[in-house]
């Protein structure tokens, strides 16, 4: 594969930049939906196969893109999960255009703008540009908005327009933080390029000044902390998931956070380099645990069920914040582990939920009751990802909490308290909501879920064989990015 | 030679038990008539109602168990052994080390979880009045017995009888905890043998009885062998109390045979002396309302957690 | 002549973060839509006098974009929208005029103290320039805060989209990409608003933002 | 070898649960999966019983599984080996039951996979060697056993149940998770080989023994956090009930014992305070609690509760002898405590068998529509009794010679040195006499409400006797309760060396005692001779009945019960459960502020009259109730947050960056 690649001078760190990219225009011109979607299913396993030869073969770091042990896991990750939601997708929207909630002409402009949202993704992924990696988060934000408001009813088009308002915000201070580490690396590297390359960044962290880079994170930590949903700041997060179809709240909060927070962990590793600087530890710790415990309570009014799970990623990445922030290796490297494992977990739920209201017609919870008794399949592989993503072993994420909480203990007593009770308030909502939809007498539609459960059960079994084992090669990585990030 | 010796007191320790339970239950009658001025049966009348209930017929009713029909038995051999174990005339007996004082409680208790059982296996409102004021008379009693058993185990360093016997006998000295244990040990006794403060035995008045109300609808042999059983539960509790606090007499492992003789006639004299001052406390007390027994057995699980307390605190009480 | 450079570029700079307060001073959308153009052109000045100092064409390209864009298209397009909707009567802000100016004072403060700290070894033009250049992006942020309507909103992203390219260009030798990406924003910005004003105009016979609310999710 | 045996009959449990999985809709499915589970137990079980035989040396293996970096230890000693073979007597004793019991289940596929899925957890935490497999294995535990109680999901009181269940156990599961946080320090050794060399300082092992008590307490269900177990062992299935009720509370001392005796060595005077005092405050509100019950599965789920609070009182008075340094009577403590949980699993299983198998043949659990059950279910009748004999701790069952020991281990306190100690330890000895007698009520009142006096329902009425299965398992169980009482030396010496190896000295041998009675501390303090009191009590009884028919009139007649001259067939006229328990009730109404109303009709109104019984439970009003109000406001209160329109949320951005910009400048 890899020699085939190379005599097409195709380098697999181009290839899956351009793979998504050449499909996203070819996508915007195919006309029937058919066709369409197994296009769209293909370039996402390309991408997935240039993205596992990454793994094999890791290429220079570039000034423009660059691979190092952090952002190969995740842009595996991403391929990966992007080729199985575009596999769900195809089921998903096929039954969408039946039931004609969407007409072709938005299909070809939906499957363009997943191939673009890719391409986005992996380019912010692999940026070695600071500058290049905020240009491709704005892209993906802008086309996860015009995603949002597909299906052109009220509430679509408020959660839309408010994605649009609060992400802006949020690049624009990101922008201002950017310019401002540009400014701190400009007298120590020179102007032009290579005060934008993050290797020279990292090299010279020490000798960039400390104020800039404090007053830069901050911007920073609250510019991509708006795309990362944190408690402030994650208006739009919610209404984004629930409005927009479930492929795209899948993404969105399986991918499109976890490359938000990989660009705000880059920063972090700038400033943890540098010893002056204030450690951006404190900051990360309180807006962590303010969206853990804040989005916790949120769960128990909620009535739509996409929104309630948008606010378990909130809750999450509450958590992962609160890892990164807490720091040391320990720390860190459940930190990661939980991003990936989030991702996961949460993008298998939106598939069964996905499912799960188009078999009950509907996302209100009060009217969905006894899935297990209707569809015993799709009803126990939910209860499996919540029981997964409330954090119960034998599934990974009950490991990674299992390192943050006992780690956190031993050194603050009263914050291990506070992240103890968010946890239990949210899974404490959670299983409330699982025992109201799985069990009890079945209602609602009993209709076959015509789709295959693939997607679902192979993320639900990758979780539980981290929760078990960790192979050796992702251990090495997450253990090396551990002891950078600081 | 001794093996066979030991082995002939200890059957003459249980065939005494036998014959001595209708005798002191015919001799309190006898006093009783005797202090209210009247003639009374004579002392072997309980041996002649034993003797006419086993020739009778036993009227079963139709819904009645196997186990009704096969309690009874259970009740008298759990009773006859803790009556056997409680040392009367000799200590260290051969059988003594089989079961201390609180194993002894533990076996009145079993014969009262059965009589309780029997009493509401016919399913008459009689017998379950009887059952469960039986029942709740006993979670106030038991508690008490134990820790009358604790404050004299923690004085005579042992909860064995025959070594709580011996240890009175050496050590003469009065102390408060003994005294409170003793009077919670009568309150016990009188409430468990449902003497008159707590239930009348003579009577047959429905709303009144607890005991009687177990047995009401027994007959004939099975009715002889739970009325023996009562017998020998008053024997018991009379012979605990002058075991333990009047052990003067008591012939020691190995002694002469005059020796035992002794302390079988002191043994009767105690007997005599128990039933005696039992018969004075019930003609001098009113039976009380059924819901100021747990006041009065409150009383006696205070007396003994206080006498143990006492012992825990210091050596000298 | 080194000196009268910097103090023209100070002058620039301020004259914006000036416009800025004009900005939240206007109550009328008509006059609110004049003062922007009038925000992009001292913009594009000042942009374009950042370039004569530092010698660096592609400036001049990123004012002329400004100047185009945001000081002519979009006013005028905002104009046509404005006109169509028929909501050109008064703007009710959500504080009042006063407090929001002296809120807007204390914002100008806060960004000097935190710049001029920040960046005490860098040279002083771009010191001054990212202190203006804050102060006018909490302005614009301030703006949007403070305005109930849909359009007074957009006006007040863009002026803060203009106090980064002020950033960007006082940072000397900033590669281009980064004023391609502030144009394209602002590109797909406008695109975008046109394509929603008319859509919830479309909708809801309004702009307000006010009504856009009553369907915010799990309302019913 | 015994660890491997063990961990190979986890990894056949794990493919049972896999296989049912797929093949729960076969006929035969049920018989399958509850055969191989026995099997499985029984092998284990000689496995593990061999090993407590004779050497009991510690083993350990490590997987590459689990944690990257330490890997998946398992480790077995004497005390894993102990607890594997409660574990396994009673899973072998439930699967045997389930052949029979299995038949009557509605959906086998809810029950089927989760079953062997919970015994393969219950075998796990026992042989966990560090903290991630124990913590796994422990909430794996949970999540089988929730699944379980789910599995009759269509009643609405079994979903709450559920729900309240997995709730505890999650709190627990965290509680133990912050515990070996402290235990393991910041470094993260989760090793229990590590933990317990590692010196660590007095106030942290205070620390670690309250979270214990509330992670290992909720599981077992001591009184505070005692609330989700009488809800949930009674929604599921008879034979998980008795599971969840007889083993897997051994589970949760087995962790208490682990982490406090085990890992954290010696222990300050003060633990045995609190352990002493929620020990005999749940033993006696459990008991009490079970006085009131109808429900025959409730009232076996708040017996568990008083037993628990026994065994806890044991481990109390053990906690305070190693304090003082008095070893012996530590031994002495440590063993009835163990001793009393292996009684409590056995007997605790046969009376859910009981139940269970009234619950088939009447599909009722109301004690008070049953009635007259000893006519049509002779045998079941007489397993049960034994139960309730065994459980109300009488001779000559296994009941009485561990709350025997108990009261030994009370008798040797005084010199104990701490004052608040001798004041407290009477009166722990009094309520643990008070909890025995009221047992004894309970179990009085359900034995002769369900199965004496006359049917009070046609299901009563029509009741058969249960299979074989179910008769042979209960049968085996009550042997094995005989046997206990009748033998307790050898089985004391079994327990021999757990006791070495965490009190630091065993209990004298008793096998050399010629009639095999055990002798707890000297020959003159005190002994006990079970087997003894059995013969002369069966001799005596035979030697009555000789006598009895040889010189008594042989003849019998059938006739209306006499009834004082009222013969009334009619069932209503029986004693029920509410009024046998009357007298308790009055006697102990300030625990419960019960209260009783009655509404007496005027004369010639036709009106029946009603006698409502009303009590509260204070623990739910005071403690839990308050916290799931606080958090359904503070959730109503956050709720506003979500409707809220753009322009205040984009005000919330501005203020964090106010904020933070003022927090910078002020702050560097």
């Amino acid at each position: 594969m890899s020699t085939l690649l190379a005599n097409f001078s195709l380098e697999p760190l181009t290839a899956i930049l351009l793979i998504p990219a050449g499909s996203a225009v070819l996508l915007a011109l195919l006309p029937g939906y058919w066709l369409a979607a197994r296009c769209n299913v293909l370039a996402t396993l390309l991408t997935l196969a240039a993205a596992l030869l990454l793994l094999v073969e890791r290429p220079q770091a570039g000034t423009y893109l660059f691979v190092d042990d952090l952002n190969v896991v995740f842009i595996v990750l991403s391929a990966f999960v992007g080729f199985t939601t575009s596999v769900f997708s195809a089921s998903y929207i096929g039954h969408e255009v039946a039931i004609n909630r969407l007409t072709p002409r938005h299909l070809r402009f939906y499957h363009a703008m997943y191939q673009v949202l890719m391409f986005a993704m992996n380019l912010g992924l692999t940026a070695n540009n600071i500058g290049l990696m905020w240009v491709a988060v704005e892209l993906a934000t802008l086309t996860t908005v015009l995603m949002v408001g597909i299906y052109r009813t009220h509430e679509a088009l408020e959660a839309a327009w408010k994605y649009f308002i609060l992400g802006s915000v949020g690049i624009a201070l990101a922008l201002f933080g950017t310019i401002l580490v540009y400014m701190a690396a400009r007298p120590v590297i020179g102007e032009g390029h290579d005060a934008m390359v993050w290797t020279a960044l990292i090299e010279k962290a020490e000798s960039l000044s400390p104020e800039l880079l404090n007053v830069a994170f901050v911007f920073l930590m609250l510019g991509y902390g708006t795309k990362v949903g944190l408690a402030p700041l994650h208006a739009w997060l919610p209404d984004a998931h629930a409005e927009g179809p479930t492929p795209i709240s899948a993404v969105l909060s399986g991918l499109l956070l976890n490359v938000a927070l990989y660009a705000l962990l880059r920063f972090k590793m700038l400033i943890a380099a540098n010893p002056h600087a204030v450690a951006p530890g404190p900051l990360m710790v309180t807006l962590g645990l303010v969206s853990l415990v804040f989005a916790g309570f949120m769960l128990y009014r909620r009535r739509d069920i996409k929104r309630m799970f948008a606010y378990s990623s909130i809750e999450h990445m509450g958590i992962i914040t609160f890892a990164f922030g807490m720091g040391g290796p320990l720390a860190n490297f459940a930190g990661l582990l939980h991003m990936t494992m989030h991702s996961l977990t949460k993008s298998a739920i939106f598939f069964a939920v996905g499912h799960v209201a188009q078999v009950k017609g509907t996302q209100r919870m009060s009217e969905i009751r006894g899935l297990t008794e209707s569809h015993p399949v799709l009803g126990w592989g939910l209860v499996a990802g919540v029981v997964a993503i409330a954090g119960f072993p034998p599934l990974g994420i009950f490991m990674s909490e299992f390192l943050i909480v006992s780690s956190t203990f031993a050194r603050e007593p009263l914050l291990a308290v506070v992240l103890v009770f968010g946890l239990l308030v949210a899974s404490g909502a959670l299983m409330l909501r699982v025992h109201e939809i799985a069990f009890g007498a079945a209602t609602g539609g009993t209709a076959e879920v015509e789709a295959s459960y693939v997607p679902l059960f192979s993320h639900l079994a990758l979780v539980l064989a981290a929760g078990i084992f960790l192979p050796a090669p992702l251990v090495a990585w997450f253990q090396t990015v551990a002891r950078l990030l600081g | 030679m001794d093996l066979i010796a030991a082995l002939a007191i200890q059957g003459l320790q249980m065939a005494l038990v036998l014959a001595l339970a209708p005798l002191l239950l015919g001799f309190t009658r006898k006093v009783k008539a005797r202090l209210l001025r009247r003639r009374g049966p004579s002392i072997f009348q309980p041996y002649r109602d034993l003797l006419r209930l086993i020739r009778k017929e036993v009227v079963l009713a139709e819904n009645a168990s196997w186990l009704f029909r096969s309690g009874p038995y259970m009740i008298f051999a759990a009773t006859w052994v803790a009556a056997a174990l409680v040392p009367t005339f000799a200590t260290g007996l051969h059988f003594s080390w089989t079961a201390d004082l609180i194993a002894i409680t533990a076996l009145i208790g079993t014969a009262r979880f059965f009589l309780a059982l029997l009493g509401m296996d016919v399913g008459t409102s009689f017998g379950g009045i009887g059952a469960s004021r039986e029942m709740m008379f006993a979670t106030l009693a038991e508690p008490a017995m134990i820790m009358i058993t604790f404050t004299v185990a923690l004085v005579a360093g042992s909860t064995q009888l025959s070594a709580i016997a011996q240890f009175m006998l050496t050590s003469s000295s009065l102390r408060v905890s003994l005294g409170l244990a003793l009077a919670a040990l009568i309150i016990v006794a009188l409430a468990e043998n449902a003497r008159i403060p707590v239930d009348n035995p003579a009577t047959h008045l429905e709303l009144t009885m607890v005991h009687e109300a177990m047995l009401l609808e027994y007959s004939g042999r099975h009715l002889a062998v739970l009325e023996f059983a009562a017998a020998l539960k008053l024997l018991l509790y009379i012979s605990l109390i002058g075991c333990i606090f009047l052990p003067w007499g008591l012939a020691q492992p190995g002694d002469g045979v005059a020796l035992y003789a002794v302390g079988l006639v002191t043994y009767v004299g105690k007997l005599a002396l128990g039933g005696f001052l039992l018969v004075l406390i019930e003609t001098s007390i009113a039976k009380m309302r059924v819901f100021r027994v747990p006041d009065f057995l409150g009383i006696a699980l205070m007396l003994g957690l206080l006498g143990t307390l006492l012992r825990f605190v210091s050596r000298s009480f | 002549m080194e000196r009268n450079f910097l103090d023209i570029a100070h002058m620039l700079a301020g004259g914006l973060v000036l416009t800025s307060f004009m900005l939240l001073y206007q109550d009328r959308m008509y006059g609110l839509l004049n003062v922007f153009a009038l925000h992009a052109v001292v913009l594009s000045a000042s942009v374009a006098w950042q370039a004569y100092i530092q010698g660096a064409p592609h400036l001049y390209v990123t004012a002329a974009i400004a100047l185009v864009l945001k000081a002519i298209v979009i006013p005028v397009a905002l104009h046509r929208v404005v006109a169509r909707l028929g909501i050109h009567r008064t703007i009710e802000t959500v504080v009042g005029i006063g407090p929001t100016m002296l809120a807007g004072m204390g914002l100008v403060a806060l960004s000097m103290v935190v710049m001029l700290k920040a960046t005490a070894t860098a040279d002083p033009l771009a010191r001054e320039d990212l202190a203006f250049a804050l102060s006018v992006v909490l302005l614009g942020l301030m703006m949007m805060v403070t305005r109930r309507n849909a359009v007074s909103q957009v006006v007040g992203f863009m002026s803060m989209e203009n106090g980064l390219i002020l950033a960007a260009t006082g940072a000397k030798g900033m590669p281009l990409v980064v004023e391609i990406s502030v144009a394209f924003s602002v590109l797909v910005a406008f695109v975008v608003i046109g394509v929603f004003l008319f859509r919830i105009r479309e909708r809801f016979d309004s702009v307000d933002s006010q009504t856009l609310d009553d369907f915010r999710g799990e309302r019913r | 070898m015994p660890l491997t045996v063990a961990l190979w009959s986890v990894a056949v449990l794990l493919s049972i649960a896999f296989l049912a999985m797929m093949g729960s809709r076969l006929r035969a499915a049920s018989v399958t999966v509850y055969a191989a589970c026995l099997a499985t137990s029984l092998v284990n079980l000689i496995s593990a019983a061999l090993y407590l035989l004779n050497d009991s040396a510690a083993l350990s293996a490590r997987l590459p599984i689990g944690l990257p970096w330490i890997g998946a230890n398992f480790r077995i000693d004497a005390l894993a080996a102990l607890f594997l073979v409660v574990i396994n007597l009673g899973s072998a004793a439930a699967s045997l039951f389930a052949l029979g019991y299995g038949r009557h289940e509605t959906a086998p596929a809810r029950v089927l996979p989760f079953y062997s899925a919970f015994l393969a957890g219950m075998n796990l935490v026992i042989l966990a060697g560090d903290a991630f497999v124990f913590l796994v294995s422990w909430e794996f535990m949970s999540l089988a056993s929730w699944a379980l109680v789910m599995a009759h999901h269509h009643d609405e009181d079994n979903r709450r149940a559920g729900y309240i269940y997995i709730m505890m156990a999650s709190f627990g599961t965290l509680a133990l998770l912050l515990a070996f946080g402290l235990l393991a320090g910041p470094t993260g050794n989760y090793l229990f080989s590590s933990i317990t060399g590692a010196q660590q300082p007095e106030w942290l092992h205070g620390l670690v023994l309250i979270l214990v008590l509330l992670g290992a307490g909720s599981k077992a269900g001591l009184v505070p956090l005692h609330v989700w177990l009488p809800l949930a062992h009674p929604a599921a299935p008879s034979h998980v009930s008795a599971l969840m009720s007889g083993v897997m509370t051994k589970v949760a001392v087995y962790a208490f014992v682990r982490i406090v005796f085990d890992l954290m060595g010696s222990p300050a005077w003060w633990w045995s305070m609190i352990v002493l005092a929620i020990g005999a405050l749940t033993s006696v509100l459990g008991v009490l609690s079970a006085m009131l019950q109808r429900d025959l599965k409730r009232l076996l789920a708040y017996s568990t509760i008083e037993n628990i609070g026994v065994v806890f009182l044991g481990l109390g008075l053990a906690l305070a002898f190693e304090a003082a340094g008095m070893t012996a009577a530590a031994a002495l403590a440590f063993t009835a405590a163990l001793l009393h949980a292996f009684n409590h699993s056995l007997f605790k299983s046969l009376l859910f068998f009981g139940a269970g198998a009234i619950l088939t043949a009447t599909s009722e659990r109301d004690i008070e529509k049953l009635g007259g059950l000893i006519q049509p279910m002779p045998q079941t009748a007489f397993l049960f009794l034994g139960g309730c004999l065994a459980i109300s701790a009488l001779p000559p069952l296994n009941g009485f010679v561990s709350e025997w020991l108990l009261f030994q281990s009370v008798l040797t306190s005084p010199e104990l040195p701490q004052w608040s100690l001798k004041l407290m330890v009477p009166a722990v000895g009094a309520m643990l006499a008070l909890s025995a007698a009221l047992a004894a009520a309970c179990f009085v009142r359900a034995f002769s409400i369900a199965f004496l006096g006359r049917p009070r329902s046609t299901a009563a009425r029509t009741a058969a006797e249960t299979d074989i299965y179910s008769r042979t398992a209960m049968g085996m169980l009550l042997a094995f309760c005989l046997l206990v009482g009748i033998l307790p030396g050898p089985v004391i010496d079994v327990m021999a060396p757990v006791v070495e190896q965490l009190v630091g000295r065993a209990m004298p041998i008793q096998g050399h005692d010629a009639w095999f009675s055990i002798v707890p501390v000297a020959e003159s303090r005190s002994s006990y001779n079970g087997l003894l009191v059995f013969v002369f009590i069966f001799l005596s009884t035979l030697l009555a009945i000789q006598i009895i028919h040889r010189f008594a009139s042989r003849s019998l007649r059938r006739g209306p019960a006499w009834d004082c001259g009222f013969p009334d067939p009619r069932p209503i006229t029986q004693y029920t459960a509410d009024s046998f328990a009357q007298p308790v009730r009055r006697v102990f109404s300030a625990v419960f502020d019960a209260r009783e109303r009655v509404d007496m009709p005027a004369p010639g109104d036709a009106r029946p009259a009603r006698l409502e019984v009303s009590w509260r439970d204070y623990v739910w009003e005071t403690m839990y109730a308050p916290i799931s109000l606080a958090v359904q406001l503070a959730a109503e209160k956050l709720n506003r947050l979500q409707f809220l329109t753009i322009r205040k949320y984009l005000s919330l951005v501005f203020a964090a960056l106010v904020i933070l910009l003022l927090v910078i400048s002020i702050w560097t």
